[in-house]
C-alpha cells in the first residue's frame, strides 16, 4: 500500500516538470510585456526598461526557466510582479477557499448523484430513468453563470434566505487564521455564529458548481450499477434472500462506484479551474479569480504557480482515487 | 401472477418519492438572514488596487483607497476640483518655477501615534523616486532624490531640475508614509515594498486592518479617531469601511438592491440606472468627471497617415447615437482632446460631427490621394469592457454603410499597452479612456500629442507635429496658468485640425448608492471615494 | 405423503425486443423428501428459468402464465416478493450457484456475506444483537469445518478471490445450509470445477443430504453427474418436461428420443461424436407439434401435428412422446 | 444493424437527443433563410434597444436593437462549427496517438501516455485563457485551446481499446497468418475501437459548445458582433434581471443543444457497451 503510493508519487514528478515546461513556454510566448503592465498607467518607457532588467525579463528564456525551476525546488514560487506579495502566501490564502467550495460542491454532487444514478439504473429504460437522465444532462448543459444568476435572484433577492455573495457577512469579524479553511477556523475559534454564516455563504456557489459534476456522477453511477446488476452475484444474493435495500445500497453500490470514483478524481481538477465563473459571480475569494486576474494582467509568476498547483492537486487527487479504488476493491491492492 | 416482477418497481418509486420529499423539505431549514450591515459599517463596492502601497500602484482604485488611508501635502477637493492645503498649510514657489517650499501643519501624527514631520515627507518622496513605479512618472525627470530636503521639521523643500508646471498638480498623488513602520519591516533594502503591499503606514482618516485584507477581494479599514482634521465636522462618521468589490455587473446590481452594498464602483452601466432608481433602497448618483473616451488611430499606418482619411473616420462615428442611446445620455459630447471644462480649451474650435456625407467626401479625397481605404481596418477593444465593445460595433455598422470594412478585435489591456509601445505593433485603431491622474492639460494633450512620449500608450496615435511639440513644451515649462492657457489653446486648434484621433465624450460617472449614505462629497480625483465626510442613516 | 416440491404445468414467457418468448411451456417435476432430483437439459432449454421461477426471481419482462409451484404444501406463486424473501429464501430453500467465483461479491469478505444471509434467515434462537452474531459465527465455523474448508476461523476474514475454486464451492454449500433449509437447489454447481474437485463435491453433497435432512434439486447437463448423484431424473427440452422418473431405469432404458440422443452424446457412452443434429428451437417461434420433432430421428407426420400426449415408458418413467401414448 | 437502430428508437431520451441534434443541424444549415432579420448578425438599430419579446421580435432585442430570435438562429452555425472543428482536430491528434501507443508499446507508448497525462493535468481554462492572450481573444484561439486540451481523452480511449484488441486472440490469429501491422491496425483494430470514440465525440460536441460559451462569457471566445450564444449571455449580464429575455433565450439554445448531444451520446454508449446491451 505504502509502496504503491510512493511509486505513484515518484511518477508525478516528471509529469509536473513536463507541465511546467509547457506552461513556461506558453506563457513566454504571450506578447504582452509584464513590465509594461507592472509599471502602471502613468509610466515612462525608461521606467519600463528598468523593470524589465530588474525582473530578468531581458534574459534568454532557458535561463529564466532554470532560475525558476531552481526556486520552485526550494518551494519558492516567487513574488507577484504586481502585488509584490509572495505568490506562496497568496495561494495559501486563496486555495483553502477554493478547496472548501470544491469539496462542498463535490459532496453535493456525490450525495445527490450516486443515489440518483442507482435509482436510474434500477429503473433502466423506464420513466424514472428517462426523467433522471434528462435532468442530469441538464445539469451539464446549463451554463453555470446562468444558473448562478438565477439562484441569486431566487434565494437572495426574492426569498432572502441566503447571502448574495462573498464568504462571510462584512460586519462579522473573521476568525483567527489557523487552517485557512474559513469554516474550520470558525469551529476552532468556537465561533458558531460565523460558522453558520460561512456555511450559508457556501450554499449557493457550491450548489451552482455541483451541477456539472452531478450529471457526470449520475451518469457513471448509473452505468456502473447497470453493469453490476448483471453480475451473477446479484442474482445469488437475491436468491439467498438479502434484504433488497441493503442489497442495492451496500452490496451492489460498492461494486458500481469504482468508475464514479475515477470520475470524481477527474472532476476535482476540473472544478478547481472551472470554478472561475462561479467565483467571479459570487465574489468568492478563491484561486479562480486570482488566476483570471493574473492572466489579464500577464502576471507570469502567478500563472505558473497556479498551473503547477492545479497540476499537483490533480495528481494528488488521482493518487487518492487509486487508493480509494484499492480500499473499495481488495483485488486491485494485491495486483499492486 | 405478473405481480412479482413489479414488486421491485413499487419500491423504487418509493425511494424516488422519499428523495423528492427530502428535497422539498430543504427550505424548512431556512435560517433568518443576518442583517446586511449596521449603521457604523460602510460596505464599499469601490474596486481595490493591485496592492496597498500607494508608491507602487497609481491607478483609479488606488486613488480612492489612499484618500482614506493616507494623507497628502495638498489634496483635490470639490467639484470642479480645487487643489487645497492638506498636511501642508501653504506653499511658495520661486519665479523660475524651480524652488518649491511646503510648510506643514504642526502636531501631525501617524496612525501609530508618532509625529509626522518634514523628514517623513522627504522619506516618502525619496521612496517614490527610488521605487520609480507608476506614481513616480511625473517626477523622475525633474526631481533628484537629494533635492528633496527638510530644512526644518515643518518645512519641505524641492529643487526641480527644470521648470515643470504640472509638478504642483501632481503633488496630491504622493501619499506620505511612516518611515519608522516601513523600516522595521524592510527586507534587503526593498524600501518595505513587500510589507506595504499588504499593510498600512499612513496617517489618514482610516487605518488599514491587515488581517482583513485579501488582494483584490476584500479590505477592512477602521476609523482613526486622532486624524489631524478631527471629526467635529462629522459627528457620526463611519466606524468601519468594508471594501467588498464585486466582479460581475449583475452581482453588483443585486448587492446594491438587497442592501448588502452601500455603494457600487463608479463604472455603473447606463442601462442599470433605471432599475436602481426605481428601487426603494438605492439611487444613482451622476457626476461629471474628467475622463475622456477616445478611439485612437495609428497615424503611421496607411490609410491613417492621410489627413482626409482620418477626417473621414472622424465624421463616420455616430457620437450622439452612442451617447444618447447606448450611454442613456450619461456622458457629454466632448469634441476636444481633453475634458471640455478644463482650462486651455479653445472654445471657438469646431469638432467633428456625425455626417456620413462628409465622411464619403473625405473618403473620396483620401482614395484620390492613394490612401488604401478599402483594406480591412482592425479596431481593438478590451473584450471585458462592454461599452467600448458596443461603441466599436456601432462604428462598424456605420462604416459598413460607406464601404469601409472594420473588424472588431477583442483584446485585453496588458496586450494592448504592450502593442502600443511600438508604431508597427500598435493596432490600426483602438479604444481607451484617459482618466484624471492630475488636473492639468498635461494629463491629456501634453502626454498624448507631444512626440517625446511616443512609446507610451497615451501617445499611441504616434502623432508628430513640430509646431505642436514646441507649443506643448513651452506650456509645460511655465508656471502661471494665464500664460500657459493660450499655448494649449493654440496647440489644441492645430491638433484638432490634424484629426489624429477620434474624441468622443467626457464621462459622466454613475455610481449606485444606498439611500442611507449621507454627506458624500464628490471630487473628480478619487471619484467621491473619500469616506471621512460620510454618515449612515439608521 | 405429498412431495416436498412439486411443479405443475409451469408456463413462463418473457417479453423481448423481438416478441414474446415462451421459455417454459408446461414443465412439471416432483421432488420427494430426502431425495435428489436431477434436472437435465441442453443449455437454453429453460433450466435457469425454472430455478428462477421456483425462487421467485424471474428476469425483467418475465411472467408466469400458468402453473403451480407447491412447496411444503404452499403454492409459492401466491407469495409476494416480501413473503418469499422473509419466509422462503435461505430459511427454507437454499441455493448453490453455478460459478462460485462470480456468485460471491468480490469486494466483501466471505464472512460478511455469509453472515448477512444468516442475519435475516437463521432460525430465531432467542439471541439478539452481538450475541446472535457470535452464535452465527460459531455455526458458520462449524459448518465450514464440516465442509472441509481449511482454517475455517480465518476463512471468514478473507475475500472470495483468496480461495481456490473447490473451496469457494464449499463455502457456498455451507451458505446454502446455514439457515437450515428443507430444500437446496443446486445450479450446475460443479461445472466450473476440475474433475477431481467435482467428484469430491458430489460426494460431499450426497453425504449432506442425509446428514442435514434436506432434499436436493440438482440442475445439470451432465448425465455422468446425474448417474453419480441423483435418485430421480427429469429431462427438459425446449421448456417442456420430456421424461421424468427414477434415475437408474431411465439410464438403462431411455424412452424419449431426446433422452436417448443426449445419452448417446455422453462421452462415457458415445457411439459417435455426431451430437444431436440441429439446435434447440427458438422460444420465440416454437414448432407447433412436438418440440423435438425437427431433430428427431424417429419423427413421423403426427409428431408435427400437435402436442404429444403424456405417456408412461416400460421402466415407469413419464414420457412426452407419441411412441408411448 | 437494424436491431441496433430499433433499440435506439426505443430509447426515448436518445431519440429526443437525436431529434434535437437534427433540428439544430437544420437550423445551422438554413440559418439565414429562417431568421426574420438575417442582417441583424452585424447591424445595429439604436432606436429599438432592449425591447421585450413581441410579435415582431419573438425573443426581444438586445443592447444594439438586434433581434435576438434571429441571432439565436444565426448562432447555431457558429456553435456547431466550433464543436465540429474542435472535436475533429482533437480526434485527428488523439486517435492516431492512441493507436500508436496501444499497438507499438515500449518507450514510444510510454512517452505518449506520459505526455497525455501532462496535458490532462493542464487546467483547460488556464490554457484557453493563455492562448487567448497569445493569439488575441478570438474564436480561433478558443478553438485551438479546446482542441489542445481535448485530444488526450481520445488518446486514452483508443489506447485502452487498442491494448485490449491487440492482445486478443483474433489479432494473434491475424499475425499468425502474416497480416502486416498497418493492415491489422486500420482494418481490424480501428473499426473496433471506433464505437467508444464516436460516443465520446458526441458527448464532446455538447461539451465543447458549453466551454466555448464559458470562454465567450469571459471575453475569450467569439468576438462581437458574432451572434455567439455565450457571448450574447455575457453581453446580457449588465441588463439582468430586467432584460430577462436577453440571457434566457441564448441560454436555452445552449441548454437544448448540449442536452441533445449528450442524450444522443448516452444512448449511443448504451448501445455500444456490450455489457449494458445484454440487459435488454
Amino acid at each position: 500500500m505504502l509502496r504503491f503510493v510512493l511509486r505513484r508519487c515518484a511518477l508525478v514528478v516528471p509529469s509536473l516538470l513536463g507541465l511546467l515546461v509547457v506552461t513556461f513556454l506558453l506563457i513566454h510566448a504571450v506578447p504582452s510585456d509584464p513590465a509594461v503592465a507592472m509599471a502602471g498607467d502613468a509610466a515612462t518607457p525608461e521606467q519600463i526598461e528598468r523593470l524589465r532588467q530588474q525582473y530578468g525579463l531581458d534574459r534568454p528564456i532557458w535561463e529564466q526557466f532554470a532560475v525558476y525551476v531552481g526556486r520552485v525546488a526550494q518551494l519558492d514560487l516567487g513574488e507577484s510582479a504586481f502585488s509584490h506579495r509572495p505568490v506562496m502566501i497568496d495561494i495559501a490564502q486563496r486555495l483553502p477557499a477554493t478547496l472548501e467550495l470544491t469539496f462542498c460542491a463535490l459532496a453535493i454532487s456525490v450525495f445527490l448523484g450516486v443515489p440518483l444514478g442507482v435509482v436510474s439504473a434500477l429503473n433502466h429504460n423506464a420513466w424514472p430513468d428517462y426523467v433522471l437522465r434528462i435532468f442530469s444532462v441538464m445539469g451539464i448543459a446549463l451554463a453555470a453563470f446562468w444558473v448562478a444568476i438565477m439562484l441569486q435572484l431566487l434565494f437572495s433577492m426574492q426569498l432572502g434566505w441566503l447571502p448574495l455573495r462573498g464568504d462571510l457577512t462584512s460586519t462579522l469579524p473573521r476568525p483567527d487564521r489557523v487552517t485557512g479553511f474559513l469554516t474550520v477556523d470558525c469551529l476552532i475559534a468556537g465561533r458558531w455564529d460565523a460558522f453558520a454564516d460561512a456555511l450559508r455563504h457556501l450554499a449557493l456557489p457550491a450548489l451552482t458548481l455541483s451541477l456539472g459534476g452531478l450529471a457526470t456522477i449520475v451518469r457513471f453511477t448509473r452505468a456502473g450499477t447497470l453493469d453490476t446488476l448483471q453480475q451473477d452475484f446479484v442474482f445469488y444474493e437475491r436468491a439467498m434472500g438479502y434484504r433488497w435495500l441493503r442489497l442495492v445500497w451496500i452490496f451492489v453500490l460498492r461494486n458500481s462506484v469504482t468508475a464514479t470514483v475515477t470520475q470524481i478524481g477527474l472532476l476535482f481538477g476540473g472544478l478547481i479551474a472551472g470554478g472561475v465563473v462561479v467565483e467571479a459571480i459570487f465574489d468568492w475569494p478563491g484561486i479562480g479569480s486570482y488566476t483570471v486576474q493574473a492572466i489579464l494582467t500577464g502576471d507570469r509568476q502567478v500563472m505558473l504557480a497556479v498551473t503547477l498547483l492545479v497540476g499537483t492537486v490533480y495528481a494528488a487527487v488521482n493518487i487518492l482515487v487509486d487508493v480509494v479504488h484499492g480500499l473499495l476493491d481488495p483485488r486491485l491492492m494485491e495486483r499492486g | 401472477m405478473s405481480g412479482r416482477g413489479r414488486v421491485l418497481r413499487r419500491r423504487e418509486i418509493g425511494t424516488l418519492a422519499a428523495g423528492a420529499v427530502a428535497v422539498g423539505a430543504l427550505p424548512a431549514l431556512r435560517i433568518p438572514s443576518a442583517s446586511a450591515a449596521d449603521a457604523s459599517t460602510f460596505v464599499s463596492g469601490f474596486g481595490l488596487p493591485l496592492n496597498l502601497d500607494p508608491h507602487q500602484v497609481y491607478d483609479v482604485p488606488m486613488q480612492s483607497m489612499m484618500l482614506n488611508a493616507y494623507d497628502n501635502l495638498y489634496r483635490y477637493q470639490g467639484d470642479p476640483p480645487k487643489i487645497v492645503p492638506w498636511l501642508a498649510e501653504s506653499h511658495t514657489v520661486s519665479d523660475d518655477g524651480l524652488d518649491w517650499e511646503f510648510k506643514l501643519r504642526p502636531g501631525l501624527k501617524f496612525h501609530d501615534g508618532s509625529p509626522l514631520t518634514a523628514e517623513d515627507v522627504v522619506y516618502s518622496f525619496r521612496r517614490v523616486l527610488a521605487l520609480a513605479l507608476a506614481p513616480a512618472g511625473a517626477f523622475l525627470k525633474i526631481l533628484k532624490p537629494e533635492n528633496v530636503t527638510a530644512p526644518d521639521p515643518l518645512v519641505v523643500r524641492f529643487k526641480l531640475e527644470t521648470s515643470y508646471a504640472p509638478f504642483f498638480a501632481a503633488i496630491p498623488s504622493i501619499s506620505i508614509v511612516n518611515p519608522r513602520v516601513i523600516k522595521a519591516n524592510e527586507k534587503d533594502g526593498d524600501w518595505g515594498k513587500t510589507f506595504l503591499a499588504s499593510d498600512g503606514a499612513g496617517s489618514g482618516a482610516y487605518r488599514i486592518v491587515p488581517a482583513g485584507y485579501r488582494p483584490l477581494e476584500y479590505l477592512d479599514m477602521e476609523i482613526n479617531e486622532s486624524h489631524f482634521l478631527g471629526w467635529k465636522d462629522n459627528p457620526k462618521p463611519v466606524r468601519k469601511i468594508a471594501y467588498r468589490p464585486t466582479k460581475e455587473s449583475s452581482t453588483r446590481l443585486l448587492a446594491l438592491l438587497n442592501g448588502s452594498l452601500d455603494c457600487t464602483d463608479t463604472n455603473l452601466p447606463a442601462d442599470q440606472v433605471a432599475q436602481i432608481n426605481e428601487s426603494k433602497i438605492a439611487y444613482v448618483q451622476k457626476d461629471v468627471v474628467m475622463r475622456t473616451f477616445v478611439i485612437r488611430m495609428n497615424n503611421t499606418k496607411p490609410p491613417f497617415d492621410n489627413l482626409n482619411a482620418r477626417r473621414c473616420f472622424a465624421h463616420a462615428f455616430n457620437y450622439m447615437g452612442f451617447i444618447t442611446d447606448i450611454l442613456g445620455g450619461y456622458a457629454t459630447r466632448d469634441p476636444y482632446p481633453m475634458p471640455e471644462d478644463l482650462w486651455g480649451i479653445p472654445k471657438d474650435a469646431k469638432g467633428y460631427d456625425y455626417d456620413l456625407k462628409k465622411a464619403k467626401e473625405y473618403m473620396a479625397k483620401a482614395i484620390a490621394e492613394g490612401a488604401p481605404m478599402k483594406r480591412p481596418i482592425e479596431l481593438h477593444v478590451q473584450s471585458e469592457n462592454e461599452q467600448s465593445v458596443q461603441g466599436a460595433q456601432l462604428f462598424q455598422s456605420d462604416l459598413a454603410q460607406i464601404g469601409i470594412n472594420l473588424k472588431v478585435v477583442g483584446s485585453i489591456w496588458s496586450t494592448l499597452t504592450t502593442a502600443a509601445a511600438k508604431p508597427d505593433t500598435t493596432p490600426d485603431m483602438w479604444v481607451h479612456w484617459v482618466s484624471t491622474y492630475f488636473v492639468d492639460p498635461e494629463n491629456w494633450v501634453g502626454q498624448m500629442y507631444d512626440s517625446q512620449f511616443h512609446g507610451t500608450w497615451k501617445a499611441s496615435a504616434y502623432y508628430k507635429n513640430p509646431e505642436v511639440d514646441t507649443l506643448l513644451r513651452k506650456a509645460r515649462a511655465l508656471v502661471k496658468q494665464e500664460e500657459r492657457a493660450p499655448l494649449y489653446q493654440e496647440a489644441i486648434r492645430k491638433i484638432m485640425a490634424d484629426s489624429p484621433d477620434i474624441w468622443i465624450y467626457n464621462s459622466m460617472q454613475l455610481q449606485g448608492l444606498n439611500k442611507r449614505v449621507k454627506g458624500r462629497r464628490f471630487c473628480t480625483v478619487g471619484q467621491g471615494a473619500e469616506m471621512r465626510w460620510i454618515t449612515l442613516d439608521g | 405423503m405429498t412431495p416436498l416440491l412439486s411443479v405443475r404445468g409451469l408456463k413462463v414467457s418473457i417479453r423481448t425486443d423481438e416478441g414474446i418468448a415462451q421459455v417454459l411451456d408446461d414443465v412439471g417435476l416432483e421432488l420427494e423428501r430426502g431425495r435428489i432430483l436431477g434436472v437435465v437439459g441442453e443449455s437454453g432449454c429453460g433450466k435457469s428459468t425454472l430455478i428462477r421461477a421456483i425462487m421467485g426471481i424471474l428476469p425483467r419482462g418475465a411472467r408466469v402464465e400458468k402453473g403451480e409451484i407447491w412447496f411444503e404444501g404452499e403454492n409459492l406463486l401466491v407469495f409476494s416478493e416480501d413473503e418469499l424473501n422473509r419466509d422462503v429464501r435461505s430459511s427454507r430453500i437454499g441455493f448453490i450457484p453455478q460459478d462460485p467465483l462470480l456468485a460471491l461479491n468480490p469486494v466483501f469478505k466471505v464472512g460478511a456475506q455469509l453472515l448477512e444471509v444468516m442475519r435475516w434467515h437463521a432460525p430465531d434462537d432467542g439471541a439478539r444483537g452481538a450475541e446472535r452474531r457470535k452464535r452465527h459465527v460459531g455455526r458458520l465455523v462449524e459448518l465450514l469445518r464440516r465442509m472441509q474448508v481449511p482454517d475455517p476461523e480465518t476463512a471468514l476474514e478473507r475475500y472470495p478471490h483468496q480461495f481456490s475454486g473447490g473451496q469457494r464451492q464449499r463455502l457456498l454449500i455451507a451458505a446454502a445450509l446455514a439457515c437450515g433449509p428443507r430444500l437446496v437447489i443446486a445450479d450446475e454447481p460443479t461445472t466450473a470445477l476440475d474433475v477431481t474437485t467435482q467428484h469430491q463435491i458430489l460426494l460431499l453433497l450426497r453425504e449432506l443430504v442425509g446428514e442435514f435432512g434436506i432434499s436436493l434439486l440438482f440442475v445439470t447437463h451432465d448425465f455422468g453427474v446425474v448417474a453419480e448423484l441423483c435418485d430421480d431424473l427429469c429431462v427438459i427440452y425446449a421448456g417442456q418436461t420430456v421424461e421424468a422418473g427414477a434415475v437408474l431405469p431411465i439410464l438403462d432404458a431411455p424412452a424419449h428420443p431426446y433422452t436417448r440422443a443426449l445419452l448417446a452424446c455422453h462421452p462415457d457412452r458415445a457411439t459417435s461424436f455426431a451430437g444431436i443434429p440441429g439446435s434447440v428451437p427458438s422460444p420465440l417461434t416454437p414448432p407447433t407439434g412436438c418440440r423435438f420433432a425437427p431433430r428427431c430421428g424417429d419423427a413421423r407426420a403426427v409428431c408435427s401435428a400437435g402436442q404429444p400426449p403424456q405417456g408412461r415408458s416400460g421402466s415407469g418413467a413419464e414420457v412426452r412422446c407419441v411412441q408411448y401414448a | 444493424m437494424r436491431a441496433i437502430l430499433r433499440k435506439l428508437t426505443r430509447d426515448l431520451p436518445a431519440m429526443l437527443g437525436l431529434g434535437i441534434v437534427l433540428v439544430v443541424l437544420l437550423i445551422a444549415i438554413l440559418g439565414p433563410l429562417l431568421a426574420p432579420y438575417p442582417g441583424d448578425a452585424a447591424a445595429s438599430h439604436l432606436a429599438r434597444r432592449l425591447k421585450p419579446p413581441s410579435a415582431d421580435f419573438l425573443f426581444g432585442t438586445d443592447n444594439l436593437g438586434r433581434d435576438i430570435f434571429s441571432r439565436v438562429i444565426l448562432g447555431a452555425r457558429g456553435a456547431l462549427a466550433i464543436a465540429l472543428t474542435v472535436v475533429s482536430v482533437a480526434m485527428l491528434i488523439g486517435v492516431p496517438l492512441g493507436l500508436i501507443a496501444g499497438f507499438r508499446g515500449g518507450w514510444l507508448s510510454e512517452t505518449i501516455m506520459r505526455v497525455t497525462d501532462v496535458v490532462l493535468a493542464i487546467p483547460q481554462l488556464v490554457l484557453a485563457l493563455a492562448l487567448a492572450q497569445l493569439m488575441s481573444p478570438s474564436l480561433e484561439s478558443a478553438m485551438l485551446a479546446l482542441s489542445l486540451t481535448y485530444w488526450p481523452f481520445f488518446t486514452r480511449i483508443v489506447y485502452a481499446e487498442t491494448r485490449r484488441l491487440s492482445s486478443s486472440l483474433f489479432v494473434d490469429a491475424l499475425r499468425g497468418v502474416g497480416a502486416g501491422s498497418g493492415r491489422i491496425v486500420f482494418l481490424h483494430i480501428l473499426p473496433n475501437a471506433l464505437s467508444p470514440v464516436i460516443v465520446r465525440a458526441t458527448i464532446g460536441l455538447g461539451f465543447t459548445i458549453l466551454v466555448a460559451a464559458v470562454l465567450g462569457f469571459l471575453g475569450m471566445g467569439a468576438t462581437p458582433p458574432a451572434p455567439d450564444w455565450g457571448l450574447t449571455i455575457a453581453e446580457s449580464r449588465t441588463y439582468l434581471p430586467r432584460a430577462w429575455w436577453y440571457a434566457t433565450f441564448p441560454g436555452l439554445a445552449i441548454l437544448i443543444t448540449v442536452m441533445g448531444f449528450n442524450l444522443l451520446g448516452d444512448g449511443l454508449r448504451d448501445l455500444a457497451d456490450p455489457r449494458i446491451r445484454r440487459s435488454r
